[in-house]
């Protein structure tokens, strides 16, 4: 069974609900990223997101971009990617599921069948590609399929009349995008969520996790009573940006204070 | 064509599911626009009483004596109002966006061709516009932002990335994204997801129909070679559009070389690109060896893209079309050629497509007809070619 | 008109005794070869093939709402080839020399504007060209200069005087003087000895006769007001003088008032000066106490001349053509004011003509009609708008 | 009778050729003229030309035209020339025709009847107008005649039919112009004198003088036997901006070469 599956099972025995952080793999360097991955799961990260660096991230907000920037600045590359999840694999991380958040052209190139191959071998679970939505996944999800690696769907409040296909489709977690326009910290959500989620949740055949936007403890607790995970990326990238190579310690405590607030 | 916003394996739409919704709500509002009588009359009514189309079809008879080979036409693309093909597509969309009730345009742009040419559409039709632009462009270009402003249209800087029309077009992306409901994203080429390759080939297609027609008029028939310059490729699909299905007419798009194509610093795309999915289309795209896009180079702005448009990767696959790369040199060599043999001062983008014909021209008959597609004027890029030459000026 | 090359007490030759053959066998030739058919056709198919022709009457419907009086139509010369009205006239003065068996074209120049043209004119009509033009403003317009030796003209510097327009103009007098047997002068307006004004104004007069037949069409009537710039005053006369005889028609010249007519620093030649005898004809002239010849100011180098066309100053003498000044920072507004509301960047030239516009439409009844001549595109001016407003722009 | 007249008049009797010189009035200022007329008369100039500077010298060549934008720097002014002419006359310089050699513009700015009366108070015999061909000249010859100053013709190898008309209508001498183009100093000569010389003397009513290009004593021989007097004017002209104020010695010496030259 697939890690992610699996983790979300275990959450809805336990009544809790998944806290899903995300950061870019490589920024500063990869050393700090792992010790980010070991101090987040550490601290109560249920799911962990790998950004790989792109030069045009272009559903990111200035905060990812600038990090995707100094990874690749730094020398991140796929192979150096997958060598990091190997040693995490290798190094104690065996039930937290991995995930790639990645945009498409970094797989083309990599080689559709040749990516998923290294995902499955190094221990990624999920993918998810942000320029790639429901329609277009056909270009690689057999492939995914193939290699037993979840392609993670996304939804948006702008869906509508996909949201239904969308839902039904999805597999591992529905990724659902809390706010319009790109990622990054935000103070309010205009999206009216209880009619986004009434409809996710009348086709959803996965959990689903909310996302986009969500950067203090108090956001995350208020979303998290619309799904059964919630998703924080800018604001862990933030505390990486602002403290570098020694991001480890204000980071795991801020996943602690996410996760404490979204058990309450 | 295979599926709708498809050319063969190329096309798509790569985009985030933030924006599925806004470019199906595009689609729709163009299928049926475009079909209404009314809408193409409006279009039609601002493209002849505004922009000054039909553009002449010019025989360039001192081109034509001095290559001595086919007989040559220049579409004189750079006699639109702004000076280049670029009004037809921001007309198009800036009338589309009024009729879907839009308050706001918004685009990219690389050197500010089409920046200027959006925001005197935005003027035109009173809307808002904002245009997003590199901060190096704008530095190197700030008489085009000015320009803009002038114009009455909001020029945001764009730092990430290179700073550059790549970059541009990203965050046009991510302003659309957030709102599509109230924004139109009038894209300046044949590239992004479906329906843009689509609308915006629509739009500039007039340039090979008025050649066909002009054509018939002028010599009976129908030209043997068409050639245009690609940046993203709207003028040259613009002018190939109409020709695709008549199996006679050779398509010849000129490919920006830069210092050449044995060095890195080019944006010939065709020439050197590899398929990968960029800008919500799949298509052909100079990247790294990790499938970052590269930083691209040209004297000429406007091919300064490390993309091509869609159909362009398909024809070039069918092998419908050739893509050919013409260096700096050349085309600054082509740019004074066509100054001093026609008096006419092309923009430095539609010297590349010049320098192609240069070439192509002797080795056809004295019977036989090249259609130049002039994209745009020169004036511009007077200053830069200088430099090029060694020469100081200032204004 | 009382005696040929007289309009009224203006106009005459004169000009130093060894250019009066010249001026008598250009006279005699352009009598000859205005009226046969043939020189007739090809300059109708330069006009039309190569310059552009006819140029558009667009109806400036957001203007004319804005303003609330007459109707507003701009006559968009600067469609034209090379961006101005400037190309009707160096067309047919081109023509007309190669007819008469010169081989070589020489041309005066001020911000460049007549350089640009008649070097294009040159590199068709494949003839050898210098184009004379001050120092001072070669310095100021290095780009210009750039663009006729890109069109294979020679530009010779003129440091005399104040190595301006009116220097340069004395200069090409000068090296006519001593070739004229080989050698075209292309004057750059309706100005000069007779038989200049004349030639120049026929080959301008073109704008008006479009226009009222454009307007025929459009409206079925002749305009109520036709407003134009005036430097030399060529395409005030071109739009003028199809309607002289229409006593309905109110004819509107925009003179450069620089700082203001009541500093020194303007070039309001009608409202200032006084008659006198320059450059080889009487008219009206800005004179010093001792009869020298003034320098002039304008923000509009094309408008910064001390003199104006023989014929206008008749006009203005028999009260059928009036005759306004308009500051620099009521041009500059028109300028931005066009482009905002429009989408179309005026010459800075053409911008003292909206200026008029915007007083006289809104006095005008809502049935009226009033045309603006359009004389030129506004990119060239970009630059020293954006100065004048205080911004530091560098390309 | 006007003493151009007289003076042609006397000359023909000595059998002598003219000598007609030319400077700028007020180059670099009104004293070094007054100097430089009274030694050019003093080492054989007939007849004396002064230019009244104009911003403009339509007809000049650069040494001229310098000339007279120095002048015009300086100062230089109608009326002060007028009042030059004055002291000449009243110091001596009573029987030396003066001509003022000038543009149209300066004239009627002047205005024209006020003009021709302040040249007879002050003593000048005629005027050269540059810019008023023949046709033109009734523009001010009522004037010129009401007042008894000579308005002289110009007539140039190019003027072909004119001759005739011009050579018959002039008066006080006609003005041959030996070369095309403007005025200044030149190597050599292209026009045919023969051919040019023999048809206007064939209609001449007054003596003729050429000028235009006029440089050495060598040259001034060698077209003086075409006419009855040689003009002079750049050449002088050059010498007063290499001289200034202490070019009265020099542009004397060359006057008198000059005039031995056109003497033998
Ligand atoms: C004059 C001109 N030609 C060509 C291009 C290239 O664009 P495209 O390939 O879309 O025609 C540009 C772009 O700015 C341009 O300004
Ligand atoms: C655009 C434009 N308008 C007007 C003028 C003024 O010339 P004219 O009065 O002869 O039309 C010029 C001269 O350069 C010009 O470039």
């Amino acid at each position: 069974m697939n890690r992610i599956d699996a983790t979300f099972e275990g959450l809805r025995h336990r009544r809790e609900k998944a806290l899903i952080t995300f950061v870019t793999a490589g920024d500063p360097d990869m050393a700090t990223t792992e010790a980010l991955v070991l101090e987040m799961i550490a601290q109560g990260a249920d799911l962990v997101e790998l950004g790989v660096p792109f030069s045009d991230p272009m559903a990111e907000g200035p905060i990812i971009q600038a990090a995707s920037a100094r990874a690749l600045e730094a020398g991140a590359t796929l192979p150096g990617i997958f060598d990091l999840v190997t040693r995490l694999r290798s190094g104690g991380v065996t039930e937290t599921p991995l995930l790639l958040m990645m945009y498409l052209n970094c797989i083309l190139h990599y080689g559709k069948d040749r990516f998923f191959e290294a995902c499955a071998r190094a221990g990624i679970d999920g993918v998810i590609v942000p320029d790639l939505p429901y329609g277009e996944q056909v270009e690689i999800s057999g492939e995914a399929r193939a290699h037993r690696v979840h392609l993670i769907s996304l939804v948006a409040p702008t869906s509508r009349d996909r949201i239904h296909a969308i839902a039904q489709n999805s597999e591992g977690f529905l990724y659902c995008v809390s706010s319009l326009g790109v990622t990054g910290t935000r103070a309010g959500f205009a999206t009216d969520f209880d009619a986004f989620f009434g409809e996710i949740q009348r086709h959803a055949t996965v959990p689903t996790a909310v996302g986009f936007g969500i950067s203090t403890p108090e956001q995350a607790k208020a979303l998290a009573k619309y799904a059964e995970g919630v998703i924080v990326g800018s604001a862990v990238v933030d505390l990486v940006a602002k403290h570098g190579t020694g991001a480890a310690a204000p980071v795991g405590a801020f996943v602690k204070a996410l996760k404490n607030a979204i058990r309450e | 064509m295979t599926k709708p916003g498809r050319y063969g394996e190329f096309g798509g739409q790569y985009v985030p599911e933030t924006l599925m919704n806004a470019l199906i709500e595009l689609e729709a509002a163009y299928t049926k626009f475009s079909q209404e009588p009314e809408f193409r009359a409006e279009l039609k009514a601002l493209l002849e009483g505004y922009a000054g189309r039909p553009s002449m079809l010019y025989p360039a008879r001192k081109m034509t004596q001095d290559l001595g080979g086919a007989q040559i036409y220049l579409k004189r693309e750079d006699l639109n109002h702004t000076g280049s093909h670029k009004i037809n597509n921001v007309l198009g969309q800036a009338l589309l966006a009024k009729k879907m009730g839009k308050k706001r345009l918004i685009a990219e742009t690389g050197a500010g061709q089409h920046g200027v040419a959006a925001a005197t559409a935005a003027a035109l039709l009173g809307m808002e516009c904002e245009v997003f632009m590199g901060v190096e462009d704008m530095e190197r270009q700030q008489l085009n932002v000015y320009r803009m402003k002038l114009l009455g249209t909001k020029v945001t800087g764009v730092s990430s990335g290179t700073g550059t029309l790549k970059d541009a077009v990203n965050e046009a992306f991510r302003c659309w994204a957030g709102e599509a409901d109230t924004t139109f994203y009038m894209i300046g080429s044949v590239m992004g997801p479906h329906p843009f390759p689509m609308i915006v080939r629509d739009f500039q297609k007039v340039i090979g129909e008025e050649v066909r027609a002009q054509l018939a008029v002028e010599a009976g028939r129908l030209p043997d070679c068409v050639i245009a310059c690609v940046g993203g490729g709207s003028n040259a699909m613009g002018a190939f559009y109409d020709f695709i299905d008549s199996p006679g007419v050779r398509l010849v798009g000129a490919e920006a070389a830069g210092h050449g194509v044995d060095t890195r610093m080019n944006a010939a795309t065709v020439t050197m690109g590899e398929t990968g999915v960029f800008h919500g289309m799949k298509s052909l795209f100079l990247q790294d060896d990790g499938g970052q896009i590269m930083p691209v180079y040209s004297i000429s702005a406007g091919l300064d893209y490390p993309g091509i448009g869609p159909e362009h990767a398909y024809l070039a696959s069918i092998g419908r079309a050739e893509y050919l790369p013409v260096t700096d040199a050349e085309a600054v060599d082509s740019f004074e050629y066509l100054a001093k043999v026609e008096g006419i001062i092309p923009a430095i983008e539609s010297a590349h497509a010049v320098a192609l014909a240069r070439k192509i021209a002797p080795e056809m008959g004295p019977e036989e007809i090249l259609v130049i597609c002039l994209s745009g004027r020169g004036d511009k890029d007077v200053q830069s070619v200088a430099k090029y030459r060694g020469e100081n000026i200032h204004e």
